[in-house]
């Protein structure tokens, strides 16, 4: 097209040369990213792969790499997502509708504001030092599934808020306006509106969050959970063990076998990830598309 | 009540009959002889509940000496301080050696030059304020080659003894070598360094012996290099150390501990080895039994 | 049908009748939990400091904040924690270097340029991604990273920040990349629209109005990645080692702050000496400054937020 | 809407009545600034009151000040009396749920919940206690909406595949059947087409004989064509106020004659 | 604006001109469902030309389909051809972002960027390399739109603190900043209050002999008001379009009569 001058139009070409190499950049990198997660999983699973089977899933620790498993710390896992679950959405989620819903935009809610962001910021081991004075010693609940989870409730709790609001934030405040000229509370605007349209948003934060606790070491050793256990846990008073430390311990071991276990851990908890992520996508999209 | 399923047990059979739990904690370098231990018990003794941390000789020190644990894996002795911890909430202990930890001396497998290495030397490599750069700063006739550390973290039990041993104070070292709590890690460390001189656990030794050279250590009688008869006699001098595992007397009063603790010192000679360290003397575990029995 | 409340004048009250109580328990327990977050901060800056009052009754505040040497355990010791905090700021700097341009290319990626269904598989991906256990990433670190960095790099340590470093960034990348996304995706199409239709390009609309409009979060997404960083124990000690080091090079092994707390509290030292207190100081040392950058990077987005409602 | 049909309801809007709300001086004001001032007037039941005037007079502002709908924007305060069957609505023991419960709004754009209609319809009387059969609730409200006819084969579907103009009506049958003393709109019909809006005009004549009604409305025809009385404001304040017949066609103030007449605006 | 130059305009405009956009039986799908059908008609170069119709007619979708904005929307597609100096916008070869550059466009709701004044208008010329002194171009572009005097003390304030109306005006001096050939402009008024609204009719007029302005409003009396030419639409359809005296007291259409005199919309 010619409505301009030659100079412009040269212009114009180096413009779309740059707009067109920008994307293709971005493109380049994300792509990475994603390949990149190839090369890891790639490379894990071929040390691990030879070694998962039932027998695997389905045996306690052992000193001979034929005779160990996961069982013990794969339920103990189990047993602190469900717990962590429990303890934290639903403190994490009202804190969030509190300060959305309910709170009056003052010093007070800036400070908490800020609070949450700093203590999102807080190094996991710093949690470990602190459920080790509180839940362990202090409230004597003893180096417990329970301990543990509380630890890890107050780590990802952070995570959680911040997500939840970010999520609450985008339900459309007409949606609110119409519950509450049909003379609606506050609170039966919010139970029976807000959080159901907010829901699909929290599920992606508590997912992310859920991830980072199972994923996490360092503190649950710290407040005391076990390396070797043989039996499961029955009640969230007992003791227990977790993937991260199974997977730990083993790949400090000298024999090559044992760091191929500990490949085969790094499978089963990826797997536990994805199936969490895969649940997580399936309930919003889900969700999703029943409020469209 | 129903013998017909048990009926096969044989000998074990006035085990089952054991409840409870036994709980141990602390270094993570005995944790697997603790752990082989437990496992084996456990099959026995279906009625027991056995669980083992790995919380560091320390942190498990602090919960043993608070009353939280039944027994403590140790790579060092108790300290003072610990001890007084002990005091405070009435714990009364005893120590039990259960194994030897043999700690090698290696190199990269380029290194031609070095075939054994006296104690002194070892000293004036590794004492605090150390010159040593280069391989020829050891012996002269050596080559000029920059030479690198890599060990234990200092704050690991076997980092401590390597310092008492052989620069003659506990801790002392310089501090510009490379340091990590995983063995594993240093073994990959000086595989991957042609001037790299660690040291570490025999057994992690022994499981990558082809990526490393093992450095015989002259203690005064000649070079010996540490197998597991050498560490076993005791000729594998100074470097071999014990390893250990203290009983809480309260906690000795319950049967389920103290069949744990024998089966310990019985099963330790067989077990010991299979996860890499190597056992005491026979004699010794017998002394450490009736020493156990005295307490209980 | 009933004609009746439309159109009689029984008399009604709109007065308050009685408390709402359910209202009111509600509300007072959403406000607990609102407090859980207070008492968490409370709970952590009193244990830090009690426990590190110990520690400064033996060792002079001005050899620990400006010391040099961080040789807490060997004989003789030295309590100068600038080591420590030198190898957090390498392993943090160089992730950021790394992370932060290429996860904000991905967020643009996946915001301005992606379908609707490359973004519907890739955003989880990278939220899987970003679930990995840490200890993975160590020994990614150890058997990918450094040996590829030793053919580069002939006379690099075995144990090295830069590999540390690295991966912390690849760590940190896909928490920048989702949540950046969500940022530019919450600028509005009206500002997008506006600068087309004077004639922009992609390129131009992305750079210097999506970009900077939706700035407060994608730095949101920095910090909280930054902040990551900083806490990161397990990848970083398998990768770098654990050796305290104040050279400005990144080839040579470092030890971070949280290396060191994991150290101690897991190590073999007796707890209640000198040694075993370090870890609080350092903790709280720790704790202060993600607070510091946490309150600095508030103030920031403050001034630079471009508020576009 | 035949002629004699037509003639029948002019003859009925003569007739006097009571006043629902009773405006006393009434300011509102955003962060001290008024956007609505000093407004004295009655709104009377069984009629339909228009509120007209040009962009940002404070028509919407006026509008949710009567069932405190105000309440819930920051910074808003509110001077003067609103009676509302003889009792101050802001007065210090008013309870502001209860408020509104008596006095329904529908809003300028249609926003059904996200859920099904059935439970659009169900959700304000199940939580105010409504002991009544739901069924026949929803069926009567949605046949006052005019929009029984085209939903009853699918109570159960989303709202929000409805379309604007019956998702509009749907709102308004959700309000109704929290049978209110009065309904309030806001621009009921400015997000709609053509047929949508005459659906929704059609209604508001059937609604008047039992329900008070006060509209907004940016449409001075549809105001001409629906209302019984007319308020006319110019930023903030009432201009006029009167007999929609006087509005229109005998304005007693200038501006109120350029604005209907299209001068300005 | 008194008789003597309404007067000259009107004369003016009975003159003939050349046409800048030649639409040739355009029709534009959203997935394939038609939003604008078949339409042909001519915009004249420095004439108003209004386009008007129920909401949902498809007004906004022409609109944007004059100088790509379309482009935009998942799921457009567009048919029939478009001619502007001769050449058809969607033709293989030719560059959207050029288009833009050359036809400007204004949007409903104010859209500054969240910079400075200066900035919200330097930033369209200085991308596409203007080379000239910018202090000048943003000074000139500001007085056309009739803003430099409410904004010359403050041009590095952020834009964002501009009322509505300013806002809306800065846009309008943002596009004419780049010197289109042609200005579209999308209901500008419709969020502005009165004043506002008279400013920018104003400021029309003053344009007009420098610009082709296209302009959607949904305000009858605007439309009459401002523009030289009308089109009428209706879902989709162009109706019937002319001069906008002709439309607006002798439409040949019945529908456009029943729509003008308000008996419907
Ligand atoms: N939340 C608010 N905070 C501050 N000022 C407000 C707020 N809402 C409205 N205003 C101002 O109050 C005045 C009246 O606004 P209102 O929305 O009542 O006007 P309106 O007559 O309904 O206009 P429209 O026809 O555009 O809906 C306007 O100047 C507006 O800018
Ligand atoms: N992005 C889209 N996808 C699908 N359909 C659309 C889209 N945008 C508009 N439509 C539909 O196309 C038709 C014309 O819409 P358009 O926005 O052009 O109407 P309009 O005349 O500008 O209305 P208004 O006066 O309300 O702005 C409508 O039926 C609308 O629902
Ligand atoms: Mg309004
Ligand atoms: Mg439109």
């Amino acid at each position: 097209m010619a409505f301009s001058s030659e100079q412009e139009q040269r212009n114009l070409v180096a413009r779309h040369r740059r707009s067109r190499l920008f994307a293709r950049l971005c493109a380049v990198v994300t792509w990475s990213s994603v390949f990149l997660l190839a090369v890891l999983l790639v490379r894990v699973s071929l040390d691990g792969l030879s070694w998962l089977d039932w027998q695997f899933l389905d045996s306690f620790p052992s000193r001979i790499p034929e005779r160990a498993g996961i069982k013990a710390a794969l339920v103990g896992t189990l047993w602190m997502i469900v717990l962590v679950a429990l303890i934290a959405i639903p403190v994490g989620v009202s804190a969030a509708l509190y300060l959305e819903e309910f709170a009056k935009r003052g010093r007070l809610s800036r400070l908490i504001e800020v609070n949450i962001a700093n203590l999102a910021g807080v190094p996991s081991i710093v949690y470990g030092i602190l459920g080790l004075a509180i839940f362990v010693r202090f409230f004597a609940l003893e180096r417990s599934l329970i301990s543990g989870a509380l630890t890890m409730s107050l780590l990802i709790l952070p995570v959680i808020i911040i997500a939840s609001r970010e999520a609450i934030r985008m339900v459309p405040m007409s949606i609110r306006y119409a519950a509450l000229s049909l003379g609606a509370t506050r609170w039966q605007t919010t139970w029976s509106h807000v959080l159901p349209s907010a829901f699909p948003g929290i599920m992606t934060g508590v997912i992310l969050a859920l991830s980072r606790a199972i994923g996490e070491t360092a503190p649950l050793i710290l407040i005391g959970a076990m390396s070797f256990v043989a039996f499961l846990p029955q009640g969230p008073m007992d003791s227990f063990t977790a993937l991260p430390i199974q997977i730990y311990d083993w790949a400090s071991r000298p024999q090559a076998e044992f760091q191929e276990l500990a490949a085969a851990g790094i499978i089963v908890l990826l797997i536990v990830l994805l199936l969490m992520n895969a649940t997580a996508i399936y309930i919003r999209n889900k969700t999703e598309k029943r409020q469209k | 009540s129903d013998d017909n399923s048990t009926a096969a047990a044989g000998d074990s059979s006035d085990a089952t009959a054991l409840t409870g739990t036994v709980r141990l904690d602390g270094s993570s370098t005995v944790f697997p002889i603790s752990e082989a231990i437990a496992e084996e018990f456990q099959i026995l003794n279906q009625g027991v509940r056995v669980t083992v941390g790995s919380s560091g000789t320390g942190g498990g020190f602090s919960k043993f000496m608070a009353g939280e644990t039944d027994i403590n894996n140790a790579s060092r002795a108790v300290k003072t301080e610990e001890i007084a911890l002990g005091t405070a909430k009435g714990v009364e202990y005893l120590e039990l050696s259960v194994a030897f930890d043999g700690l090698s001396i290696v190199v990269n497998p380029a290194n031609t030059w070095v075939d054994a290495l006296t104690v002194a030397e070892l000293k004036s490599i590794w004492e605090p304020g150390s010159t040593v750069d280069s391989w020829n700063d050891v012996r002269p006739e050596w080559p000029d080659k920059p030479l690198h550390l890599y060990g234990p973290g200092t704050d690991s039990g076997t980092f401590d003894y390597f310092t008492e041993v052989v620069v003659g104070s506990t801790g002392a070292a310089r501090p510009d070598y490379t340091a990590s709590e995983n063995d594993n890690i240093l073994v990959q460390g000086v595989a991957g360094d042609e001037g790299g001189l660690g040291f570490f656990g025999f057994a992690y030794y022994e499981h990558s012996a082809s990526q490393l050279k093992l450095i015989p250590v002259d203690g005064g009688n000649g070079p010996v290099a540490p197998t597991a008869e050498t560490i076993n006699n005791g000729s594998y001098s100074p470097l071999s150390r014990p390893l250990f595992i203290y009983v809480s007397k309260a906690s000795a009063a319950r049967p389920e501990v103290r069949a744990f603790v024998d089966f310990y010192l019985d099963s330790a000679p067989a077990l010991v080895t299979d996860v890499g360290y190597i056992p005491l003397p026979a004699d010794q575990y017998a002394a450490g039994k009736s020493t156990f029995a005295a307490f209980h | 049908m009933s004609s009746s409340s439309g159109q009689s004048s029984v008399s009604f009250s709109i007065r308050k009748g009685g408390l709402r109580w359910g209202e009111t328990a509600i509300k007072t327990w959403l406000r607990i939990c609102t407090l859980v977050s207070l008492f968490t901060t409370v709970a952590i800056v009193v244990l830090l400091l009690a426990e590190s009052l110990g520690f400064f009754r033996e060792v002079s505040p001005l050899e620990f904040f400006f010391g040099t040497r961080w040789v807490p355990l060997l004989n003789p010791s030295s309590f100068g924690v600038l080591p420590l905090v030198w190898g957090t700021t390498l392993i943090t700097v160089g992730a950021a270097v790394i992370a932060i341009p290429l996860g904000l290319a991905s967020a643009i990626y996946l915001s301005e340029y992606a379908s609707d269904r490359v973004r519907a598989w890739v955003k989880p991906v990278l939220e899987l991604l970003a679930g990995i256990p840490t200890v993975v990433y160590g020994y990614f670190a150890l058997t990918f990273v450094t040996p590829v960095l030793r053919t580069l790099i002939p006379d690099i340590q075995v144990f090295n920040a830069l590999s540390g470093a690295i991966v912390v960034g690849i760590m940190i990348l896909p928490t920048i990349a989702t949540l950046s996304d969500n940022a530019l995706r919450a600028v509005p199409v009206s500002l997008r629209q506006a600068a087309y239709a004077v004639g922009a390009t992609s390129y131009e609309v992305t750079t210097r109005i999506v970009v900077p409009a939706g700035l407060s979060g994608v730095m949101a997404s920095f910090l909280l990645a930054i902040s990551r960083a900083i806490g990161e124990t397990m990848a970083v000690t398998l990768a770098s080692g654990q050796t305290p080091n104040l050279e400005f090079t990144m080839l040579e092994s470092i030890q971070t702050m949280t290396a060191y707390i994991v150290q101690i509290s897991l190590g073999d030292a007796p707890s209640g000496g000198v040694a075993y207190q370090t870890l609080f100081a350092v903790a709280t040392m720790l704790f202060f400054i993600t607070l510091l950058i946490n309150i600095i990077s508030q103030w920031i987005l403050g001034r630079f937020r471009e508020v576009y409602d | 809407m035949d002629a004699r049909e037509n003639a029948d309801a002019a003859a009925d809007k003569k007739k006097g009545t009571e006043a629902v709300l009773d405006l006393q001086d009434v300011s509102v004001l955003y962060s001290g600034k008024p956007a609505v001032r000093n407004v004295s007037c009655a709104i009377w039941r069984n009629r339909i009151t228009s509120i007209i005037g040009p962009s940002g007079c404070g028509k919407s502002t006026l509008l949710r000040s009567l069932n405190r709908m105000n309440d819930f924007v920051d910074g808003v305060s509110i001077e003067g009396k609103i009676l509302f069957a003889g009792q101050n609505l802001y007065g210090g023991d008013v309870d502001p749920v209860e408020v509104r419960r008596r006095i329904g709004m529908v809003f300028q754009k249609p926003n059904p919940f996200p859920k099904s209609i059935y439970a659009n319809i169900s959700w304000g009387p199940s939580i105010n206690g409504y002991d009544g059969s739901m069924d026949e609730l929803v069926e009567r409200s949605l046949q006052q909406a005019a929009l029984w006819e085209e939903v009853k084969d699918r109570l159960h579907d989303s709202a929000l595949n409805l379309s604007g103009g019956q998702q509009q009506r749907l709102c308004i049958a959700r309000a109704l059947a929290m049978e209110p003393q009065v309904l309030l709109m806001d621009e009921p019909c400015s997000a709609l087409d053509p047929i949508s809006t005459a659906h929704i005009e059609d209604l508001l004549f059937e609604l008047q004989s039992r329900y008070t009604i006060v509209i907004v409305t940016h449409n001075m025809q549809q105001a001409a064509r629906v209302s019984d009385y007319t308020a006319f404001m110019e930023t903030g304040s009432l201009v006029e106020f009167g007999e929609t017949d006087q509005i229109f066609t005998r304005p007693e103030k200038k501006r109120t004659e350029e604005y209907v007449t299209g001068r300005f605006g």
